[in-house]
């Protein structure tokens, strides 16, 4: 029950930790870290525009995409409180989800009939092509350490043991693989900018042009929520074997996580457009490579 | 059963009648009880086979059912009457002469497919199989003016495919000395690969899959639909019939596996650039073989690494979506149907915005689209849920090719299932959302209910299968447990199949009630879309099919083959100039189209010996009785 | 005597390959006919009534009378010209008359060799005359000249059951001439009728493939 | 008894016939031929074994004449209408006598009366290939008559031959003659020149010229018993020799033979069937690629053997119906390209449906007699190890199969819309051939 109150909470602040980092970076005050909660508050209280050329999908889609994050969400563990839901194999659902999400969120994009909104669309969708290998190969690859079982409990046996050299290395491809990811999916940079004002460089931005009020809140709670999945599943790792305040560990490791980011914002450009999926296919590679060397290692090693 | 057939075979009658109502009355009537049979086949009877001996030399026929064909039986008896149903509404908007002819090919069509499951008798199975090919022939050219092309090339291709078979069941016939299909377990290698290329060629395997591109834009819609759905299926049925009665090594599994990725990952690329909505299905149906091709293949190679788990799984997987995808592929093609009578074209670049004027079409179409791009709330999903569940369970095993190949094939199902993904956000974004792009579609109406009421059916069915996941998996069970495959790990499969569905239950009533709050506490202002400060957007500046999916070109471009087609246009004029690219099918354009022009070539080489000349006619017969004389006499 | 007619048969067919009349070709008919007349009587063992007139209908009456009246009346009634018009020209026909014996000479003593019950002599001539036959159809464009090539094959064929030792039963060979001349009487009906179609007497050679 | 009727009947009929007045006359005269033709065919086939002068495969080409014969006899029934009445009365009076020849060869046993027969026939159909009096089918029965004469003779030549393979009193008579005392060499040599005589009667490539003159150019019924019966009657001395040899143990010469003659006819018929543009000249050339492979059937031997005959039969039934079909679509469009012929759907559906029927039984679509004998012939060609002849063989038939298919289609489909009508029979006796094959298709009868 704590995981998810957690979870419900814990989203809005990732993002004005980054924004907050990065003002602080540049010699900026920059805005309370709680912003988001006032932003998505205020939103949730506002009337909507509605393209004239949106049909039921643009109605529906801020709901759907919404409730399915929040599902995969429900499998992520938080802290050593276990997830709420966990079942043999639910990492395929958690994925599928995310994915379902995504979908719905892009004939969201193109029923408004811009073209900018379809531009970001297509940019949006041409990512997951690589990204949901990457996911399973990294979940096949956890799979060797501890097992075909749930994705709480894969998480929660020690990935990373200080005595197993092997397992260093497997770790930190992983997180290094799921860190992209992060990065990703979220819309950060380099891979895309969320504070841009020019429409023809966004990617996830654009996709909402025509959306306000009420579900631009779900959207951007839905983006955060996001994040934070990821943002969890590397924390899980991150955890040593022998530590006492899992908690703390874990909101640690988040908000670390957020201190990254937000220094890889402000320390990096935005990538050219048609050099991204290169860059997403990097977490693939990687899981590849995780992946060989478990093969080697399951079979004793080279 | 047999009172079944009977209503079946009586459908001809009306047929003959041109009464297309009464005809499908009587395929739903018959069908059903047909369906219930094998249902009961499945789960509890077996069936007596019965013998009926012709003369010399086809013998004693053997005819009679597994419960292998009783699983495919239950597909077809459930997908041919809703086809034959949706058949009579769309030809009612589509009034063509020939209605009588064509019903009668249909009834032929359906009849010779549920015959293929029963003969035991390879003659006999082949007769049947030449039959199907004939009668779905005459189907696909029902227009008879654009379709012949293709039909030929169909039919072309399906007579090569039953020379294969032919030679195949020869080779076994000549082996065993008899025509019994229990000739096929354990055959000797050469016959089994005729008969498995034979198959792969109805089943739609690349590189023999050239003709479904070509043979389905043309046909009526509820005839791609049947043959794109079911009619494949024959060729499955056959090739599973062989893997079933034999042992492979573990190289032929291999190939197998690599066939089957190239399928799906062939068909999806071509299905994400084609730009007609039948060449986008047909491409998919490409693909979707290619999956269950996978899961066939997970399932031997399961048994090969001794993972039952693995191999129950996989098997599972692949039987699922034969009949999943029989239901969703149908539901889109007939889908399809529906547009073309809306808006007279299958272009999906005129089309856009559709939604709004038939949303019951779109409605559907969506659920068509999350089944078939494996999203969950769909049934596609549970099957590839099934199929990568097997695969995990390689993972750890110690078992090399287990292990590898199941890496290879998690990665390709998953960047498959993206690309479908993409391909059909695609399908529905541009034909469904946005502005109407041109004409044809800004004055499209929704069809009659008539048309709607097949699709309704298969909706529901696609919602049923893919909610309730344990469903289908009851359905394919006592299949899996006929194979005698380990069954100890499906209760704990069923749990979370079981776990997977209340999940999706809490994603829907999510999104219900937030939707809900919606509708309650947000008032909507109607606004346009905001064009970017740009004053005067118009609907021909939406994003078009090939831009969606223009980030992944410059990697799909190594795999396609583009006719890049530049039309000059004059300014002065106000005639805009076009560039059209349009994916060509390269196992066409470079092996038959040159093998064919090689061919009439080497034959016009001869064709000068008829001169019309008597003398020269006395002189051929007098040089060869000479020359045969020589030969016997001094030869010899 | 015997080998003397059958050597006169050959020469027949050298001036049949240097001649150019059609009148001389019916005569070479004619001639044919009667040595095949001779040699049948020479040739018959036991000689009654009957089949002296069996024999006599086949080649006096048909062979030497019948069938050259009708070829030289079509050849009137339809103003043939009455050249022969062949393709190739004497020399080179005579020159493939002489291999034509050579080739057939060098099979009757092949075969001769194989077994002994034939007379090598009349089987080299008769199958010399069979292919001449068969060359003269080749060589020539005219349909008349082909009916006669045929003739002169049939008599070759004539002579080559005269050379096999056993002969037919009477009833056959009548039925064969029946035949041969029912098919000729036709073929002249033919020639006629393609003469005031076609108007004129070359073998017609409009169906074909192009 | 039996046979008197047989020969009896046609030649009193002639003469009846030079007294009609009228062409249903002659018509019904004919008619009742064939009926009485069948009756007794149906009666030899009822007790097979004990009648003197018919042995099996005499009755099997009896029979399928008499099929065909009855068919034809039923499809003249009102066509002849705008013919002159002269003509034909002679066109009828030979049609009987054509087919009391073909009897005739069917029965007899003895080698030279064969030959006399089957020369009648020649001569007889010569005069109703030229029935039409044009000048093509002038020219048509011309080079039939003349080749086949020629051909003939070389087959008399064969005879002859044989004749002299036989030691001691010669006889031609098949039931007389003691196979162990032939002579090797002769019988090889007489072989040859039977297997080319008679080839060019059967229209063996490279003897085959006549046959798509004759048969594009006579009338459809004509055309239809040239490639349907006459094919085959000129095919029984050849099985008849066949038998002899195959006794004399040199079968596998004969086979040999067959089986170059047999590719030989097929590749020909692939190349004009891409090339012709006559729907009458590519059923011809159809007829050639069948007796091809009837040829290589009995090349093959063995249970290909049976195929050849299951062949024969469906050939002859399937093509006589398609050739009838190309009656009704000349009578309808009166022309012979199929270029110029179009929407035979709009114009007349059951003749196009007829025709595509005929057309894919042909082809060897079930349920067509083809289908299980090509089913045989290739899985022959593999056990005896023919495999590369094989493939080349599957690749012409799938070559001219797409030809026939295309040129058909293209004749059936179009804008044309106005209708035309023929009468009944000219419906009846296609779709009464068609059916009969179909059900020896699915329940083949016992032959041995």
């Amino acid at each position: 029950m704590i995981s998810l109150l957690w979870i419900l909470l814990l989203p809005l602040f990732m993002p004005g930790l980054i924004s907050r980092v990065k003002a602080i970076m540049v010699g900026r005050k920059g805005q309370s870290l709680l912003q988001p909660y006032y932003h998505f508050l205020k939103l949730l209280r506002k009337d909507e525009v509605i393209s004239s050329s949106a049909s039921f999908i643009t109605r529906l889609a801020p709901s759907i995409a919404l409730s399915a994050t929040l599902c995969a969400a429900l499998f992520v563990p938080v802290g050593r409180s276990s997830s709420l839901l966990s079942f043999q194999g639910d990492f395929i659902l958690v994925l599928y989800l995310l994915a379902l999400a995504k979908g719905i969120m892009v004939l969201a994009a193109m029923d408004s009939g811009s073209s900018f909104e379809g531009m970001g669309a297509s940019r949006e969708i041409s990512f997951t092509a690589f990204l949901e290998p990457a996911f399973m190969l990294i979940m096949a690859g956890l799979i060797f350490t501890s097992g075909f079982t749930s994705l709480n409990s894969l998480l929660d046996s020690y990935i990373i043991n200080n005595h197993e050299v092997w397992s260093l290395v497997v770790g930190a491809f992983t997180i290094f693989a799921l860190f992209i990811m992060l990065l990703v999916e979220s819309a950060r940079v380099p891979f895309d900018d969320p504070n841009t004002h020019l429409e023809l460089t966004m990617i996830h931005e654009v996709m909402i042009l025509d959306y306000s009020g009420f579900s631009l809140g779900l959207i951007h709670y839905t983006a955060a929520l996001k994040m934070l999945i990821y943002a969890s599943l590397i924390a899980q790792i991150m955890i040593p074997q022998n530590a006492q305040w899992h908690m703390g560990w874990y909101l640690l490791c988040v908000l670390g996580l957020g201190l990254v980011t937000g220094i890889v914002e402000s320390m990096m450009a935005r990538f050219r457009m048609n050099r991204n999926l290169e860059l997403v296919l990097v977490p693939l590679s990687i899981s590849v490579l995780a992946i060989a060397a478990l093969i080697a290692r399951s079979l004793g090693g080279w | 059963m047999s009172i079944g057939f009977l209503i079946l075979f009586l459908a001809i009658i009306p047929a003959l009648w041109k009464r297309s109502g009464l005809f499908s009355i009587l395929w739903l009537l018959g069908s059903g009880i047909i369906a219930f049979e094998y249902l009961e086949v499945i789960y509890s009877r077996t069936v007596q086979d019965f013998m009926i001996s012709f003369p010399y030399p086809i013998g004693t026929a053997n005819i009679g059912i597994s419960k292998l064909s009783a699983f495919f039986g239950t597909v077809f008896a459930i997908g041919l009457p809703l086809g034959m149903l949706y058949g009579h509404f769309y030809l009612k908007q589509h009034p063509s002469e020939g209605i009588r002819s064509h019903l009668f090919w249909l009834g032929i069509l359906g009849l010779s497919m549920h015959g293929i499951l029963w003969m035991k008798h390879s003659l006999l199975f082949l007769m049947v199989w030449e039959l199907m090919s004939i009668s779905s022939f005459f189907c696909v050219i029902h227009d008879r003016q654009q379709s012949l092309k293709a039909g030929l090339n169909y039919i072309i291709t399906m007579q090569i495919g039953a020379a294969f078979l032919m030679v195949g069941f020869g080779l076994m016939f000549i082996h065993t000395g008899s025509f019994d299909f229990n000739g096929l377990e354990n055959m000797p290698r050469l016959p089994m690969y005729l008969l498995l290329i034979g198959f792969a060629f109805k089943a739609g395997f690349v590189p023999l899959a050239s003709w479904l591109p070509q043979a389905h834009p043309v046909a009526p819609a509820h005839v791609s639909g049947m043959m794109s759905g079911l009619m494949i299926k024959a060729g499955l049925y056959g090739i599973i019939l062989i893997l079933l009665t034999n042992a492979f090594s573990l190289w032929e599994i291999l190939v197998f596996c690599l066939l089957s990725i190239i399928s799906a990952f062939w068909g999806v690329i071509h299905a994400m650039v084609s730009t007609n909505i039948k060449k986008v299905l047909a491409y998919s149906s490409i693909e979707n073989i290619g999956i269950i091709g996978i899961g066939l293949c997970v399932g031997l190679l399961g048994k090969d690494a001794g993972i039952p788990a693995m191999a129950t799984l996989g098997f599972a997987g692949a039987f699922l979506h034969i009949f999943f995808h029989s239901m969703f592929k149908a539901l889109l093609f007939y889908l399809s149907g529906n547009v073309l009578v809306a808006s007279h074209t299958l272009e999906i670049d005129k089309l856009g915005g559709l939604a709004k004027s038939m949303p019951f079409t779109a409605v559907y179409f969506l659920v068509g689209t999350i089944a078939i791009s494996a999203l969950p709330l769909g049934n596609g999903f549970i099957s590839e849920f099934t199929i990568l569940y097997g695969i995990f369970h390689a993972m750890g095993a110690n078992d090399l090719p287990a292990m590898v190949f199941g890496a290879v094939l998690l990665s390709v199902l998953a960047f498959v299932g993206a690309l479908a993904l993409i391909a059909f956000s695609k399908l529905f974004a541009i034909i469904f959302l946005g502005e109407a792009r041109q004409e044809e579609a800004r004055n499209a109406q929704e069809c009659p209910r008539g048309m709607r009421i097949p699709q309704l059916v298969l909706g529901l069915g696609i919602l049923a299968t893919g909610g309730i996941a344990n469903l289908g998996l009851r359905f394919v069970k006592p299949i899996l447990r006929w194979m005698a495959l380990d069954m100890t790990m499906i209760r704990d499969f069923q749990t979370t199949l079981n776990q997977v569905s209340i999940v999706l239950a809490i994603v829907v009533l999510l999104s219900a009630l937030l939707y809900l709050i919606r509708r309650m506490c947000v008032r909507e202002s109607i606004s346009a879309t905001w064009g970017c400060g740009y004053q005067k957007p118009n609907p021909r500046m939406q994003y078009g099919s090939y831009a969606f999916v223009h980030p992944l070109s410059y990697f799909l471009k190594p795999f396609i083959l583009f006719s890049k087609k530049q039309k000059q246009g004059d300014m002065a004029k106000g005639i805009n100039p076009i560039n059209s690219m349009e994916a060509v099918d390269p196992i066409f354009k470079y092996i038959v189209e040159p093998v064919s022009k090689a061919m009439s070539w080497f034959f016009e080489l001869f064709s000068h010996i008829h001169n019309g000349k008597t003398n020269s006619y006395i002189a051929w017969c007098l040089g060869f009785l000479i020359l045969i004389i020589i030969w016997v006499l001094g030869v010899r | 005597m015997l080998e003397i007619l059958v050597l006169a048969f050959g020469v027949t067919l050298l001036f049949a390959s240097v001649t150019n009349m059609l009148h001389s070709l019916i005569r070479i008919l004619v001639v044919q006919g009667l040595i095949l007349f001779a040699v049948t009587l020479l040739k018959s063992t036991q000689l009654n009534w009957l089949s002296f007139g069996f024999i006599a209908l086949e080649t006096l009456i048909f062979k030497t009378i019948l069938i050259p009246w009708f070829l030289s009346d079509t050849i009137r009634h339809n103003a043939i010209h009455r050249e022969v018009e062949a393709y190739v020209s004497n020399f080179f026909s005579l020159t493939l008359m002489s291999v034509i014996f050579l080739g057939s000479f060098a099979l009757a003593i092949f075969s001769e060799q194989q077994s002994g019950k034939l007379f090598p002599l009349e089987f080299g001539i008769a199958f010399a005359t069979i292919i001449k036959g068969l060359f003269i159809i080749i060589a020539n464009k005219k349909l008349i000249t082909h009916l006669m090539g045929y003739l002169i094959m049939e008599n070759g064929i004539f002579l080559l059951s005269l050379a096999v030792g056993g002969d037919l039963p009477h009833i056959i060979s009548l039925g064969i001439s029946l035949d041969i001349m029912l098919s000729v009487l036709i073929a002249v009906l033919f020639i006629k009728r393609i003469k005031s179609t076609f108007d004129d007497a070359d073998s017609p050679g409009h169906l074909r493939e192009d | 008894m039996l046979p008197i009727i047989l020969f009896a009947y046609p030649i009193l009929a002639s003469l009846v016939a030079l007294i009609l007045d009228r062409n249903l006359k002659l018509e019904l005269l004919v008619l009742l031929h064939a009926l009485l033709h069948i009756s007794i065919g149906i009666y030899g086939f009822l007790n097979r074994g004990n009648l003197g002068s018919m042995d099996d495969l005499g009755l099997f080409m009896f029979l399928i004449t008499s099929f065909l014969y009855l068919a034809v006899a039923f499809y003249r029934i009102n066509s002849g209408t705008e013919h002159a009445l002269k003509a034909y009365r002679i066109h009828s009076i030979f049609l009987m006598l054509f087919i009391a020849a073909m009897d005739a060869a069917c029965l007899v046993k003895d080698i030279g009366l064969i030959w006399v027969f089957v020369e009648a026939t020649t001569i007889t159909s010569a005069m109703l290939i030229s029935f039409e009096n044009s000048k093509s089918s002038l020219e048509a029965a011309w080079k039939y008559l003349f080749i086949c004469s020629v051909g003939i003779a070389l087959a008399f030549v064969g005879i002859l031959l044989f004749v002299l393979a036989q030691p001691e009193q010669a006889s031609l008579h098949l039931g007389k003659i003691q196979v162990h005392t032939l002579s090797p060499f002769w019988l090889k040599l007489s072989f040859i020149f039977i297997l080319v005589g008679f080839g060019t009667k059967i229209g063996l490539a490279p003897l085959h010229f006549w046959l798509p003159d004759a048969h594009s150019e006579a009338p459809a019924p004509v055309s239809a018993l040239l490639s349907g019966a006459l094919l085959n009657t000129a095919l029984l001395p050849v099985l008849r020799i066949d038998r002899i040899m195959r006794n004399a143990g040199m079968g596998n010469l004969a086979q040999d033979l067959y089986l170059v003659m047999g590719f030989l006819s097929v590749f020909v018929a692939t190349v004009f069937i891409l090339k012709t543009r006559n729907y009458k000249r590519l059923l011809a050339y159809s007829s050639i690629e069948n007796m091809g492979l009837i040829m290589i059937a009995f090349g093959l031997g063995g249970v290909a053997i049976y195929a050849g005959y299951l062949h024969i039969l469906g050939h002859s039934l399937v093509k006589a119906a398609f050739f009838l079909c190309a009656g009704n679509i000349l009578s309808i469009y009166h022309d012979k390209h199929h270029a110029n012929i179009n929407s035979l759907f709009n114009r007349n559906r059951t003749t196009a449906w007829l025709w595509l029927l005929a057309l894919i039984m042909i082809l060897g679509f079930p349920p067509s007699p083809l289908f299980v004998s090509k089913f045989f012939i290739i899985s022959a060609m593999i056990s005896q190890g023919y495999i590369l002849p094989m493939i080349a063989l599957i690749l012409m038939l799938a070559v001219i199969a797409w030809s026939m298919m295309r040129i058909s289609l293209g004749m059936c489909c179009g804008e044309n819309q106005n209708k035309a009508r023929l009468p009944l029979w000219t419906y009846l006796s296609p779709t009464a051939l068609l059916l009969i094959a179909a059900i020896l298709g699915i329940w083949l009868p016992a032959f041995d």
